[in-house]
């Protein structure tokens, strides 16, 4: 039981992550970035690169996968998102390049790092065991420990700064938001980096325990749209739970359903599809989105 | 008849033209024989794709066609493999199974819209993909293979349709096969989207609400339309499974559906051959890059970016400028 | 003689918010009747009640006889009781004269097979259709812009075109949902005068909701006054400007609303 | 206007390009081998690797004058087709190779690419070598499919008697990725576990290959106390993790594979931990390495940055085309000479000290010779590289 409780709190911390730099991303403009798993591998790469390859201390080597990610999340909001937007009569088209930009970023990734599966030295060594019912290796408790501050300093960002004002505004209303002079270009492009930025964070993070490959980009767009359609779609808060729901489900599912093997995931899923079909909007999501 | 143009009408002769006569000539001047299944393989995408964009038609973005292309390959092939049936007669009734099933997750899923009916079609592969692997009746993860090759079929002892296994050159059978497949499904396509249930979709499309304040059953059509749509992927799916002669749970999956969404973006969400030339583009494409090695993915996704990038309605809306007809 | 349509106890609840509580009124045959309140009355929910776009918590809504209430919108629609929409919903990238023929579905006579395979029936209707389309917009003087698309058109010809689509339907009762917001004096007179012909030349009983006083004292036969979900007052222009409640529900609410 | 004539220019200049990429080429006369696999997407390492070896062997032979097969002296171009692990990918992958006048093509590396080709090798007149397992490619009347490797049901057993007899093992325990290829790997492992006495107590825990936390996964597997962990058909890119949560929920037995690993990837993932790790290798071990298989080693490394270990069993498949081909020239293009060849050919293996042969092997799993008869080398990980742990060959 301890030990489903604390793999739950692990795994949901860390795709509530994942999903929130979506789902910001989707409330600010309407986008459903495919890329986003990508972004999380990049990130994932960077601190590979500084902390694994180039022996730069752990945390220097997050704000670099941070910083690339944002920089390339600001390019890709200016130079491809927001023209498409701007020139397309249904604003779904975006998929399309949200689809191609994953591609992209998949040939970009097999090209500068390789196929093979990279990890880095562990952060901290040990394991936390307390009497075999709860069995925590120290690195996960700190991961785990850093994504919670993560999440926290981003609500904390969203709540209290100027910035995290405005972005709110425009993820309620562009048009109000605009009104009310906000200079949506801005801030869409802001949010865009952030958005991106959060998912480099993760993949930084999690590089020191599950490592990285480019096979990783993929599916993990995937579990994060459910995530994000679990809390509903566009809500910081539907995301958090989102993300902590479907781990625990994983945790939960895993622990109780092993004996069943190979449908354990089917019915996760199965009961996914009876959740959105009973409640479309998801836990906390305006209907229709 | 049909209320078409001259202008239309002699467009729909060279276009058929070109795919039954101009296609086989320039590959036998060419000798680019494996065209042949490549353009196979497009005809069928594009059934599935034209699927995808009939929801797309009644305001739906459907990430679920893979679901009902792997349906439809699997019920071919156990009609075929374990019941013994005519591969003629199985590929209906893939199509009508695949409807089938599509009525019964329709009726709860429909109600969803935008992004949450495409989350959930997308979960929807998943399930599918997953069930194949479970399942006993679909041989689990082995799959089904060795499945034989349409046979022939005639009526009085004059043959119908040929049988694909003593033929020296099955390709070009298929080819034809697919393409006949292809233009019966987008004369339909066409037809419907002309017909009054064609309006009544556009008027769903464009406001659900006053839609039904005008009477329109907007339940009904919605599973009406999804059932036709997953017919079409049915079909696709279950042509795929007799060229490859087996089909496996990973025969079609997530990958899948998004790319004959992607098909529908690409060639233009406004047009009903919209769907065609995006999956010629880009399953074609992919192909023609085959000469650049590793750089193949490199490329093909740089064009699909800068093409969306400039022409955000799709390829076909370069002939009709901004804005298209709709 | 029996009112067309009745209002019988009507209740609407959203979780512990009363929206309508308890309404009764009668419309009859080829009247106009206007539903006012200031803001919040109650009054857009009582008429998605009558069309049924949501159900009601209590009570029913009769109309010839039969129960409408509590079905789904398109079957009370058929039924002949259709409703037009408050904001400018209308299908966007349809023309106007699109829009008329889309709306005239209810009229096919060929099955919906019979238009795939292009029958005589279906013909027929379309040829059926596109003539009353014309006819229709000419009745409401819209013919100029009968190929415009409805995105490219000014708000008082987006409200007309509403007019149209639900008119297209060929109604008995048509729901007016606040067709004068966002007028000026002009205007208002034309759409009166057309909502009028609309009773008098098509035999339309029209049901409206308004805020514009002035309009819908000129307009209406008899007026239903709500004010927080509750009816105060029912009766013909001029016993409405003399009731007490409904000039103290008034003062008591913003004074802007009265449109005056 | 503008547009359609920028993009006419752009189209025009791609295929230039295209076309001098494929005319630049020496002067011997060219033979070219194919190869359909995925070098894209979550599986890319498998095709890569075995892309990379063929590339590397066609280099050096290319640069060493070239081939000799009969009386010409060919060299050797490697066509590879990405077929991003989609069999209808794979498809036109080999109709592109019957298009290019290819008879001899490696992959696919997946079941179901594997066996989607079939119909196209078969009535094209291309053999073909794939990475995958299914008994019903190489079976009669399957005629054009080569196993290029060791099958697991065939270094199951052997690594499963080696430590039942060497380590005691009595029980085991099977967990693999919920996929095809995988879960049929376990449905293979398990049936030859119980064959040979092996207690199986768990065999129906799968996971995601997008699983990212593996310790929800193992936990009830580990709560069975398995002497052993069969990790089937595993991916590199999962065996590290699934070694470290094992190992970090406090297990204490043996951890096995049939497939191919990476030393590098296994010390970057797990360090320490993977010592012990049993997997199944190629002749790469220092004792067994001959000189040739160092230099391919390095040539591999020079090329292409850095080795993978994977190629220590995907290099053979090329080396049995080419000497097969020299054994009977006419096969060139004859495919129906090359399977007869097949039944009676032997030549000296060149990556391997003392005195392996290349042949063809299969008879006791197919009925036919339908496989490549790689030397079943058993490896252990010890501090960041492969020790051999025993040698067996498969009939």
């Amino acid at each position: 039981m301890e030990q489903i409780l604390a793999n739950g709190v692990y795994l949901g911390s860390q795709y509530a992550m994942i999903a929130l730099g979506l789902t910001l991303i989707f409330a600010l403009m309407n986008v459903l970035n495919f890329a986003h798993g990508q972004m999380y591998v990049i990130g994932g790469f960077v601190t590979y690169t500084f902390y694994g390859q180039w022996g730069v201390p752990f945390i220097l080597a997050l704000v670099m996968s941070c910083v690339t990610l944002a920089i390339l999340g600001a390019l890709i909001e200016r130079f491809l998102f927001a023209p498409v937007i701007k020139g397309s009569a249904r604003e779904e088209s975006t998929m399309l390049l949200a689809a191609g930009i994953a591609f992209f970023l998949d040939a970009v990734i097999l090209l500068f790092f390789g196929e093979k599966q990279r990890g880095v030295p562990k952060i901290v060594d040990g394991v936390f065991n307390y009497d075999f019912r709860l069995i925590m290796p120290y690195d996960r408790i700190l991961i785990c420990v850093l994504a919670i501050l993560s999440i926290v300093a981003f609500i904390g960002l969203m709540q209290y700064t100027k910035t995290g004002r405005a972005l709110r505004a425009l993820a309620q209303d562009r048009t109000a938001a605009q009104l009310m002079g906000v200079n949506v270009d801005r801030y869409s492009m802001i949010g865009f980096a952030l958005g991106a930025m959060l998912a480099g964070l993760v993949g930084g993070l999690l590089v020191t325990i599950t490592g990285v490959n480019l096979g990783m980009g993929g599916p993990t767009s995937i579990k994060a749209f459910m995530m994000v359609m679990i809390g509903g779609a566009g809500v910081i808060s539907g995301a958090i739970w989102g993300g902590i729901i479907l781990g625990f489900m994983e945790a939960i599912g895993l622990a109780l359903l092993y004996q069943y093997g190979d449908i354990t995931y089917l019915l996760i899923f199965v009961s996914l599809m009876i959740f959105l079909a009973i409640r479309p909007q998801g836990l906390m999501g305006k209907p229709w989105g | 008849m049909f209320g078409f143009t001259s202008k239309q009408l002699s467009g729909v002769a060279i276009f058929l033209f070109a795919i039954f006569i101009g296609v086989p000539l320039l590959i036998g001047l060419t000798g680019r024989w494996d065209f042949y299944f490549t353009l196979t393989s497009v005809a069928l995408l594009a059934i599935a794709s034209a699927g995808v964009w009939l929801t797309f038609y009644i305001g739906r973005i459907n990430i679920g066609q893979g679901a009902f292309a792997l349906i439809g390959a699997y019920v071919s092939a156990i009609l075929v493999v374990k019941v013994g049936w005519s591969f003629w007669i199985s590929l209906p009734a893939a199509g009508l199974f695949a409807a089938l099933v599509a009525v019964l997750i329709g009726l709860p899923i429909l109600r969803l819209r935008g992004v949450y009916f495409a989350m959930i079609t997308l979960v929807l592969t998943q399930v599918v993909t997953l069930t194949a692997l479970a399942l006993p009746i679909t041989n689990g993860a082995k799959g089904i293979s060795n499945i034989p090759l349409p046979s022939g079929v005639s009526i009085f002892g004059i043959p119908l349709l040929p049988d694909f296994a003593g033929m020296e050159n099955t390709k070009l059978a298929f080819y034809y096969t697919a393409c006949i497949l292809m233009i019966i499904t987008y004369a339909t396509l066409y037809r419907l989207v002309n017909s009054r249930l064609g309006h009544l979709c556009r008027s769903m499309q464009q406001n659900e609400e006053l839609a039904s304040s005008i009477g329109v059953n907007i339940s009904y059509i919605r599973i009406v339309i999804f059932a036709i749509s997953s017919f079409f992927g049915g079909i696709g799916g279950a042509m795929f499974g007799s060229i490859a002669q087996s089909v496996y749970p990973s025969s079609f999956q997530v990958a899948d559906s998004v790319n004959f969404m992607l098909n529908c973006f690409l060639g233009g969400l406004g047009f009903v051959f919209g769907p065609m030339l995006g999956t010629l583009v880009l399953y074609f494409g992919w192909d023609l890059l085959f000469e650049f090695g590793k750089y193949q993915m490199l490329i093909y996704s740089t064009v699909l970016i800068l093409i969306i990038r400039f022409l955000p309605n799709g390829l076909l809306s370069i002939r009709f400028g901004k804005g298209g007809d709709k | 003689m029996t009112p067309l349509l009745q209002v019988k106890n009507v209740t609407k609840k959203y979780g512990g918010l009363t929206a309508n509580n308890d309404i009764s009124f009668d419309v009859a045959e080829n009247e106009i009747l206007s539903v006012i309140g200031p803001n919040g009355a109650g009054k857009s929910t009582l008429f998605k009640m009558i069309a049924s776009f949501t159900p009601t918590t209590a009570g029913e809504v009769i109309y010839q006889g039969e129960r409408i209430s509590n079905l789904k919108p398109h079957i009370v629609a058929r039924k002949g009781v259709v409703r037009t929409f408050q904001e400018t919903t209308i299908f966007k990238s349809m023309t106007v004269h699109e829009s008329v023929v889309v709306a005239q579905h209810l009229r096919a006579k060929a099955s919906l097979a019979g238009y795939f395979w292009g029958s005589k029936a279906a013909q027929e209707d379309v040829r059926a259709f596109g003539k009353y389309a014309d006819e229709l917009l000419e009745f409401l003087g819209m013919s100029e812009i009968s190929s415009e698309q409805a995105s490219n058109l000014p708000q008082g010809s987006l409200r007309a075109l509403g007019i149209a689509i639900g008119l297209a339907t060929d109604p008995k009762v048509l729901l007016l949902d606040e067709p004068f917001a966002g007028m000026n004096h002009d205007e208002t007179m034309n759409m009166v005068k057309l909502v009028r012909s609309v009773r008098d030349e098509r035999g339309v009983t029209v049901m409206l909701v308004e805020h514009d006083m002035p309009a819908v004292m000129n307009i209406s036969d008899r007026i239903v006054v709500l004010n927080f979900g509750e009816k105060i007052a029912e009766g013909t222009p001029s016993e409405i400007q003399n009731n007490e409640k409904v000039i103290e529900a008034y003062l008591g609410s913003v004074d802007d609303e009265i449109g005056m | 206007m503008q547009r359609r004539t920028l993009m006419k220019a752009a189209l025009t200049a791609v295929s230039l390009i295209a076309l001098q990429a494929t005319s630049a080429l020496a002067e011997n006369p060219v033979l070219k081998i194919g190869f359909v696999g995925v070098t894209s997407g979550p599986a890319a390492s498998w095709g890569i690797s075995n892309q990379r070896s063929m590339e590397t062997r066609a280099a050096w032979i290319n640069e060493t004058g070239g081939y000799e097969i009969g009386d010409t002296t060919y060299d050797i171009e490697i066509v590879s087709f990405d077929d991003q692990k989609d069999p209808k990918r794979a498809i036109a992958g080999m109709e592109k190779m019957a298009q290019e006048g290819i008879h001899y093509v490696v992959g696919p590396n997946v079941d179901d690419g594997a066996a989607a080709v079939r119909p196209v090798a078969e009535s094209n007149g291309i053999m073909y070598f794939p990475y995958a397992f299914p008994k019903s490619l190489y079976e009669a009347p399957a005629s054009n499919a080569v196993l290029g490797m060791v099958a697991n049901y065939q270094s199951g057993p052997a690594i499963y008697k080696y430590l039942m007899e060497e380590k005691g093992v009595k029980t085991v325990a099977f967990i693999a990725a919920n996929e095809s290829d995988p879960l049929s790997q376990r449905d293979g492992g398990v049936a030859a576990a119980t064959a040979l006495g092996l207690e199986v107590v768990s065999d129906n825990v799968t996971y995601q290959v997008d699983t990212t936390d593996f310790t929800p996964v193992l936990t009830p597997v580990m709560r069975s106390r398995p002497d052993l962990l069969v990790l089937s058909g595993v991916s590199p890119a999962n065996a590290p993790q699934l070694i470290r949560s094992a190992r970090e929920l406090g297990f204490q037995g043996v951890i096995s594979t049939e497939t191919a690993q990476d030393s590098g990837v296994l010390t970057e993932g797990a360090g320490d931990l993977a010592n012990g790790f049993i997997s199944v290798g190629g002749a790469s071990t220092p004792e067994l390495a001959s000189p040739m298989m160092n230099e391919f080693v390095d040539r591999y490394t020079k090329m292409f940055g850095e080795y993978n270990d994977e190629s220590n069993t995907k290099v053979y498949a090329l080396e049995y085309i080419l000497e097969t081909l020299k054994a009977d020239p006419t096969a060139l293009t004859d495919v129906d000479a090359f399977q007869a060849t097949m039944d009676t050919f032997e030549a000296p293996n060149p990556y391997m000290n003392g005195d392996a042969t290349l042949r063809y092997v299969g008879m006791s799993s197919f009925g036919q010779k339908r496989q490549v008869a790689v030397p079943l080398v058993v490896n252990v990980y010890q501090d960041g590289k492969f020790e051999t742990l025993f040698v067996a060959e498969v009939d």
